[in-house]
C-alpha cells in the first residue's frame, strides 16, 4: 500500500474562489492510501514546496497528488520538489483543478464535486505508480536552421558565435529572404540591402556556418539532442566550386522570359540566374523548366561561355544526411493570394499592386529601376490610393482572421517616401484602424500625416473599378464624415495579408511540431516559452511563429538561438522514463507492435523464458528505451496486453476511469 | 481418405515428418476430433470426412515447438489461418509439411438435428470421395435423408474458394460450395433500428456461458495468455456476471482479431450455445473492406494489416453515424 | 425581456447574424450602390441592432432603398453581412400584417422594362407575402 | 431512497492527448470558456494510447458518454499515433453502433493546442448530445448504477 500525500493549492483565488479547497483536502483523507492532506495558498511557492518536503519526510510518503494548475504548467516543479525531499519524481501526479475546473465552472458546489473526482482519479493512479528512473541520451553539438531569411541568418550567427556548428537550409538559390526584397525599412528608413547584406556576408564567411541554398529538408527522424535530417540539395546545374560568379552566362542566356521571383513576377529573368546582384552564394542556378537546353536538348550556350567550365547539365539532386542536436524553424512568410478579392481588381489591372510589389517598384534594382510609375503604361502617377487590411482581420474564408501587424507601418513608410520624393503626388490611405505599437512607431505615422500630408481616411474600400481612360475608380467610405467616397486613382496599393510560408505545414509534420489553424507554429507557452515549440529541441524564429516586423524578428531570432545554445551546451539529456515495456511472459512475438512503432524502437529477440516451469525459447519484443518516446501505439496494438506504458499503464488509466465513473 | 493415409505412412516412413496432424474418429459418427499420429499403426484411426470441420492450423503453434516436421492436413480455408500465423511468427513454416486436402463443404450436425433427425447411427454421403447430393442417415428410428447443401456449415455457403494459400502438396478434389454473400447477414443487422440491433445481440449474447470455446478454437485468438485471464487490464473473470461482461468479452475478442481474422468460422462452429459469433468478426471485415480497401487476412504473409496501417485520408470515426 | 430587446433578438435570429462581430471597417457602406439614398447607412445598421433601436430601423427609408444586391454580404470581411440585417428588418415589417410596403398586385404597374431580371427575382423574394 | 426520479447528471469521460487536446483544454480553461462539469478529462500521451478496453470499461462503470480528443491528423506529436487511433475508434464505434448502442455516446474530435474555443464548443455539444440520449442503459454493469 502506498502512503500518499495530497496537496491542494488555492492558487490565490484562482482555485479557492470556485472550489472549496479545504473540503477537497478533507475528502482526500477518505481515499485509500492517503495518509496526509493539506491545502495552501500557493503550493508552487517556496513555502508551499517546503510544506510538501516536510510532509514527505515526516509522513514517509511514497506518493503524492497535487491538486493545482495544469501539469503542463507545474508538473516539473512539483516533481523536482519531491525529488529534493527524497521521493521519486514519478510518484507525483497532478489533478488539474484550475484549467479543467475552477476556471470554467461558476457554481462552487459543482466545481468542488468535480475537483474531488479529479483528485480521486489522480489518487487512484498514484496508488499504481512505480518509481521510474530516467535514462540518458547524447546531444549532437550541431544546429540546423531551416530558412535563410533575416530570422534564420541571425539565429545561425548567434549560435555559431557561441561556438557551435550551424547549417542553414534555404529553399531558394540565395539566402536573404523577404528582407532582401525590401527597399527601405521602418521606422528609421534605412536601406534594407545596406543593413542586410553585411549580415549575409557574415553568415557565409563564418567558419562555423555552413549554408545549403537551393535545398530542402526532406526527412527528419530522431528526437531532441539527436535528430537525423536528410537534406535534398536540388541540382543547381552549376558547380559551386568552379563558378567564379562572373555573370556572363546570365547575360548570354537566350531564354529571358521566366518571371523573376525576386521582383515578384513584375519583370523577367534568364533561365540561368542568380536572384539578385548581392545573392549569397553568388552562384547561379539553371531553372530547368525555363532552360532551352533542358526543354529541347539544343542551346548549351551557358556552358560554352563559361570559362570556368562550371555549368553541368548532368548534375543530379543530392541527399545529404546530417545529425543535429537542435532545429530552429525560420521559414518566414509570403503574401496571400488575391484570387478571391475580385473587388480590388488586382488581376484586372496592372496598376493595382501589392505592397511587396511596390517595394520592388521603389527599389533601384527593381523592374522600374526605382522610378515610381504605373506598370500598365509607365506614366508617373498623380493619385495613389493605399488600401489597408486586404485579407487581414477577415473571419470569412477568403482571408486571414489575424492582424498582419506590419502593414500599418510599411504603408506609412511608403506614403511618406512617395510624398518625399514626388511631392506632387497625392497619397490617400483607407484604413480601419492604424495600429502603431512600437518604439517610435506612432511618431512615424504622425509624421506621415502632419509633415508629409498623407490623407488618412477611416473606412474600407468596397470596390476598385478600372476605367476606360486607364484610371482606377476607388469606391470607399469615410466613416467619420459619414460619406461614401469616389476617387479616381492612378495606382492602388493593397496592404495584403501575410501568411506563413506554405511549406511550413510539411516541415511541421516532419518535425512533429504543432501548428495552429493559420499555419503558424505553436509555441510551448504563449507567454513564457514563446520561441520554443512544444516538441523538445525545436525552436521558432521569425514570422513562422506569428506576424512580426524586422526588429521583433531579429530579437526572436536571438532568443531562439539562446535556447538552442542552452540545449547544445549540455553533454547529456535525461530521457523520459515513461516508455513502453514488454512483459516477457505475455508476449506472443507477433510483431504487431513493431509495425506501429514510429521510432523503430521495438526489435525481437529469441529469449529463454521460464513460464511457470515451462522453459522454452520465445520470440520476445524488446523496447529500446532510448528510442521509445512513450506514445503508447504499441500498447493498444498488443492483443495480450504484454506491452504496457510506464507512467500511463493500462491499470493506471483504468483506475482513473473507475474513479471518475464511481 | 485412403490416399491421405498412404501418403502419411510414406512420409513417416522416409523420415520427412515425425508425426501427422489430422483427425481420428470420435465416439459418434459425426464428431471426429483432431489427433496426432506418430506411427503407421496409429493411422488406422485416421479419418477425413465432411464432419472434419476443425481448423488444424492453430495446433501447429505447439507442433512447431516439437522435434522434427509435422504433416498437417489443411483445408483451403485453414491455409489462410496458417498464413496469418506465419505472418505473426507463431508457427514455423519449416516445421510443417502441409498437405492441402480437398473440401466439398463441411457439415453441421446441429443443422441435421434441427431437422428432427435423432438417434443417428451412421451417415452415408459424408465421405470426402462421395459425390452424393443427399445424405442418407441411419437412425434408431429408421433411415432419414437430408440434402447435403442443407446440412452444410454456414461458413461453407460463403466459402472464400477452394484454393490453398500455402501447401507442400495437394491431395483430393474440392467442390465449390459458395451460394451466398458473406456480408448479407451483417447488412441485414445493420439495417435494423438500434432497438432491434440491441435486442438481437442481447438475446444472442445472453446465451454465452463463457466456456471460452470460441477463444480456444480461434486460430487468431492465440495469445499465450488472454487479457481476460491476466491482471493487465483488471479484466480477468471467468464467468459473465452481467450482460455487460458478455458484450465486453465478445467485442474485445472481435477487436483483437480485427484485421487478423480470416473468417474461418470456427468460433461459430464450436460455440455450444450456437451464438453466431462470426457476425462480430464479419462486421469488422465488412467495415475494413469498405473503409480501407478489400483485405483478406491470411491471403499472404507480408501485407500490412489494416489496423497497423493508415492513410492520411482515412474516414473519420464520425462516419459511423453518417452511413445509411 | 423588453420589447426592444425582443425585436433585436428577432432580427439576430432571422438574419443569423452576430452584430458583435462587426469591426466597423465600413466596407459595406463603401460597397453600397444605394448609399446616397439611405438615411441609415449600411454600416450603421449594426449599431442600431446592438443598441436595440429596431423602431428607427423599421421606419427608415433605407429599408426600402436597399437593392438586395448583396455586395455588402459578399464583401463583409467579418461575416456580419448588413444586407441580411436589413432583410431581417424587412421581414419583421412584412410579418406585421397590413404593414406591407408593397402588395404583390401593385408590382406589375411599377415594373420598368429596363429592370434587370435578377433584381426582379430578388424583389419578389423580398416583397412577396 | 427517495422515489422521486433523480435528475440526470451524466458521467462523461474525455481522453485527451497530452500535446494537443489536453493543452487545448488548458487553453479553454485559461480563456474561461465554460463547458459542463460533467466532463472529466483523463490525460494520455497520445490518442493512440486509448485502448478500446478503456472506453468499454468507462461504459461498464457507468459513463454515459466517452469522447476522445487528439491532435489533428498529420499533426500528431508522435507523427502517426492519431492515424492508428482513428482506425481503431472508427471500427470500435461502428461495432458499438452495430450492437445497438446509441452512436452519439462515443465521439472523436481533433483539437489542437491552439483550439481552446473548439475544445469548449466540442464539450458543450457532446454534453448536450448525452443529455438528449439520457442515461446509458445498454452498455453498462447495472451494479454500477446507483
Amino acid at each position: 500500500m502506498q502512503r500518499i500525500g495530497v496537496f491542494v493549492c488555492h492558487c490565490g483565488s484562482n482555485i479557492a474562489a470556485t472550489v472549496d479547497v479545504s473540503k477537497v483536502a478533507e475528502m482526500a483523507l477518505m481515499e485509500p492510501g492517503v495518509v496526509h492532506a493539506e491545502d495552501y495558498q500557493y503550493m508552487c511557492s517556496e513555502a508551499g514546496q517546503a510544506k510538501i518536503a516536510a510532509a514527505i519526510q515526516e509522513k514517509n510518503l511514497t506518493g503524492m497528488v497535487v491538486c493545482s494548475c495544469s501539469p503542463r504548467m507545474h508538473e516539473a516543479t512539483f516533481r523536482k520538489a519531491a525529488e529534493r525531499a527524497g521521493l521519486n519524481p514519478y510518484m507525483v501526479e497532478i489533478a488539474n483543478i484550475r484549467e479543467h475546473c475552477s476556471w470554467i465552472h461558476k457554481d462552487v458546489e459543482e466545481a468542488t464535486k468535480k475537483a474531488v473526482i479529479l483528485m480521486r482519479a489522480a489518487i487512484a493512479k498514484v496508488n499504481l505508480n512505480a518509481p521510474l528512473q530516467p535514462g540518458e541520451s547524447r546531444v549532437t553539438k550541431r544546429a540546423l536552421v531551416i530558412g535563410g531569411g533575416i530570422a534564420g541568418i541571425q539565429t545561425a550567427i548567434d549560435i555559431a558565435d557561441a561556438g557551435y556548428e550551424v547549417d542553414i537550409v534555404e529553399k531558394t538559390p540565395s539566402i536573404g529572404g523577404r528582407m532582401s526584397q525590401l527597399d527601405k525599412t521602418f521606422p528609421t528608413l534605412d536601406c534594407s540591402a545596406c543593413i542586410l547584406t553585411p549580415k549575409m556576408v557574415e553568415a557565409s564567411a563564418h567558419e562555423k556556418i555552413n549554408i545549403y541554398t537551393y535545398s530542402e529538408v526532406e526527412k527528419v527522424s530522431g528526437f531532441v539532442g539527436d535528430f537525423t535530417v536528410d537534406i535534398r540539395k536540388k541540382a543547381r546545374s552549376v558547380d559551386m566550386d568552379k563558378c567564379t560568379g562572373c555573370g556572363v552566362c546570365q547575360e548570354k542566356c537566350p531564354s529571358k522570359k521566366a518571371p523573376s521571383e525576386f521582383n515578384r513576377g513584375l519583370n523577367t529573368r534568364s533561365a540561368i540566374y542568380t536572384p539578385f546582384a548581392q545573392a549569397i552564394p553568388n552562384v547561379p542556378v539553371i531553372d530547368r523548366e525555363a532552360c532551352i537546353k533542358f526543354k529541347t536538348g539544343k542551346c548549351g550556350l551557358c556552358a560554352k561561355v563559361c570559362q570556368a567550365g562550371a555549368v553541368d547539365y548532368e548534375q543530379k539532386d543530392e541527399i545529404v544526411t546530417e545529425k543535429y542536436g537542435a532545429i530552429v524553424v525560420a521559414t518566414g512568410f509570403d503574401t496571400i493570394k488575391l484570387d478571391q478579392y475580385d473587388e480590388y481588381a488586382y488581376s484586372q489591372s496592372k496598376d493595382v499592386i501589392t505592397s511587396l510589389e511596390l517595394e520592388r517598384v521603389m527599389n533601384a534594382a527593381g523592374p522600374t529601376h526605382g522610378h515610381l510609375e504605373r506598370l500598365s503604361d509607365g506614366k508617373a502617377p498623380k493619385e495613389i490610393v493605399f488600401i489597408q487590411c486586404v485579407g487581414s482581420r477577415c473571419s470569412d474564408d477568403r482571408g486571414k482572421p489575424y492582424c498582419s501587424k506590419i502593414c500599418c507601418m510599411y504603408t506609412a513608410k511608403h506614403a511618406m517616401l512617395i510624398r518625399d520624393k514626388y511631392p506632387d503626388v497625392n497619397v490617400t490611405v483607407f484604413y480601419i484602424d492604424v495600429r502603431t505599437p512600437g518604439k517610435n512607431f506612432d511618431e512615424f505615422y504622425r509624421r506621415a500625416v502632419e509633415q508629409y500630408g498623407v490623407n488618412y481616411i477611416k473606412g474600407q474600400v468596397g470596390k476598385v473599378i478600372p476605367q476606360p481612360n486607364g484610371k482606377l475608380l476607388v469606391q470607399g467610405s469615410d466613416l467619420l464624415d459619414n460619406k461614401q467616397i469616389l476617387k479616381e486613382a492612378d495606382m492602388v496599393v493593397l496592404a495584403t495579408a501575410i501568411e506563413p510560408n506554405p511549406d511550413v505545414r510539411k516541415i511541421a509534420t516532419m518535425l512533429t511540431a504543432s501548428i495552429d489553424t493559420n499555419n503558424f507554429l505553436t509555441e510551448a507557452h504563449a507567454k513564457l516559452r514563446p520561441v520554443e515549440s512544444p516538441t523538445a529541441g525545436i525552436f521558432l524564429s521569425g514570422v513562422c511563429q506569428g506576424p512580426k516586423d524586422i526588429p521583433e524578428t531579429v530579437a526572436q531570432a536571438g532568443a531562439a538561438a539562446v535556447k538552442a545554445i542552452g540545449l547544445l551546451a549540455k553533454d547529456k539529456l535525461l530521457t523520459n522514463p515513461c516508455t513502453a515495456q514488454s512483459d516477457i511472459l505475455l508476449c506472443n512475438g507477433c510483431s504487431t507492435c513493431e509495425n506501429v512503432c514510429p521510432y523503430g524502437a521495438i526489435t525481437y529477440e529469441d529469449k529463454e523464458v521460464n513460464d511457470h516451469g515451462i522453459r522454452e525459447t520465445r520470440r520476445i519484443a524488446v523496447v529500446n528505451s532510448a528510442l521509445c518516446q512513450g506514445c503508447g501505439a504499441c500498447t493498444v496494438a498488443c492483443p495480450s496486453g504484454a506491452m504496457d506504458l510506464q507512467g500511463f499503464s493500462n491499470r493506471q488509466i483504468i483506475a482513473e476511469v473507475d474513479a471518475i465513473c464511481r | 481418405m485412403q490416399e491421405l493415409i498412404n501418403r502419411a505412412k510414406e512420409l513417416l516412413a522416409d523420415g520427412t515428418v515425425a508425426r501427422v496432424l489430422g483427425w481420428k474418429g470420435g465416439d459418434l459418427p459425426y464428431n471426429p476430433e483432431p489427433a496426432y499420429f506418430e506411427t503407421a499403426e496409429e493411422l488406422a484411426d485416421f479419418v477425413y470426412n465432411s464432419f472434419c470441420g476443425a481448423n488444424l492450423s492453430k495446433y501447429m503453434i505447439e507442433a512447431s515447438k516439437l522435434e522434427g516436421k509435422t504433416m498437417v492436413c489443411l483445408k483451403p480455408c485453414d491455409t489462410y489461418s496458417f498464413n496469418q500465423l506465419i505472418k505473426e511468427h507463431r508457427v514455423d513454416r519449416e516445421k510443417a509439411y502441409i498437405v492441402g486436402v480437398g473440401c466439398k463443404g463441411k457439415l453441421d450436425i446441429e443443422k441435421i438435428k434441427k431437422k428432427g433427425v435423432k438417434g443417428i447411427e451412421s451417415i452415408e454421403g459424408a465421405e470426402i470421395t462421395d459425390e452424393a447430393d443427399t445424405l442418407k442417415i441411419q437412425t434408431i428410428y429408421g433411415e432419414k435423408s437430408c440434402a447435403y447443401a442443407d446440412a452444410m456449415l454456414e461458413r461453407c455457403h460463403v466459402c472464400k474458394g477452394k484454393e490453398h494459400m500455402v501447401y507442400d502438396e495437394l491431395i483430393g478434389d474440392s467442390k465449390e460450395t459458395k451460394d451466398a454473400d458473406r456480408f448479407d447477414e451483417v447488412a441485414r443487422i445493420e439495417a435494423m433500428s438500434p432497438e432491434e440491433k440491441f435486442a438481437f445481440f442481447q438475446k444472442e449474447l445472453s446465451k454465452c456461458i463463457r466456456c471460452n470455446a470460441c477463444r480456444n478454437a480461434c486460430p487468431a485468438c492465440s495469445c499465450r495468455k488472454c487479457v481476460f485471464d491476466s491482471t493487465k487490464f483488471d479484466s480477468s473473470q471467468k464467468a459473465n456476471v452481467d450482460s455487460f461482461e458478455e458484450k465486453m468479452f465478445h467485442i474485445i475478442r472481435a477487436f483483437h482479431v480485427a484485421g487478423r481474422c480470416t473468417d474461418c468460422g470456427e468460433c461459430s462452429r464450436v460455440c455450444p450455445q450456437g451464438i453466431p459469433l462470426h457476425l462480430f468478426n464479419r462486421k469488422f471485415i465488412k467495415d475494413i473492406d469498405g473503409l480501407y480497401g478489400e483485405y483478406q487476412a491470411g491471403a499472404d504473409t507480408t501485407s500490412k494489416a489494416p489496423l497497423t496501417n493508415y492513410t492520411f485520408e482515412d474516414a473519420e470515426p464520425s462516419i459511423v453515424g453518417k452511413r445509411g | 425581456m423588453s420589447s426592444e430587446k425582443k425585436q433585436a433578438e428577432l432580427i439576430k435570429e432571422i438574419s443569423g447574424v452576430n452584430p458583435l462581430k462587426c469591426m466597423k471597417c465600413g466596407k459595406c457602406s463603401a460597397s453600397c450602390p444605394s448609399y446616397n439614398e439611405m438615411d441609415i447607412k449600411p454600416h450603421q445598421f449594426v449599431s442600431y441592432v446592438i443598441n436595440e433601436d429596431i423602431e428607427s430601423l423599421v421606419n427608415s427609408k433605407s429599408l426600402w432603398k436597399c437593392l438586395s444586391c448583396f455586395a455588402c454580404v459578399e464583401r463583409c470581411p467579418r461575416d456580419v453581412k448588413p444586407g441580411k440585417l436589413i432583410d431581417a428588418a424587412r421581414q419583421i415589417v412584412v410579418r406585421q400584417k397590413g404593414q406591407n410596403y408593397l402588395l404583390a398586385d401593385e408590382i406589375p404597374e411599377l415594373l420598368d422594362p429596363e429592370l434587370p431580371q435578377q433584381l426582379l427575382v430578388s424583389a419578389f423574394r423580398r416583397y412577396r407575402r | 431512497m427517495s422515489l422521486e426520479k433523480k435528475e440526470f447528471k451524466p458521467k462523461i469521460v474525455a481522453f485527451c492527448c497530452n500535446w494537443c487536446s489536453y493543452a487545448g483544454a488548458d487553453l479553454a480553461g485559461s480563456s474561461r470558456l465554460t463547458y459542463p462539469a460533467d466532463v472529466k478529462i483523463i490525460r494520455v500521451p497520445c490518442s493512440c494510447r486509448v485502448n478500446p478496453m478503456f472506453i468499454l470499461r468507462a461504459f461498464e462503470k457507468g459513463a454515459d458518454g466517452v469522447i476522445m480528443c487528439g491532435c489533428h491528423p498529420g499533426d500528431c506529436h508522435y507523427s502517426t499515433g492519431n492515424f492508428y487511433a482513428r482506425r481503431r475508434m472508427t471500427l470500435l464505434f461502428s461495432m458499438l453502433d452495430y450492437i445497438g448502442v446509441e452512436n452519439g455516446r462515443t465521439r472523436v474530435e481533433w483539437v489542437s493546442a491552439a483550439e481552446g474555443v473548439k475544445f469548449s464548443e466540442t464539450m458543450n455539444s457532446f454534453v448536450e448530445k448525452i443529455y438528449s440520449l439520457g442515461e446509458n442503459v445498454r452498455l453498462g454493469d447495472l451494479r454500477c448504477k446507483s
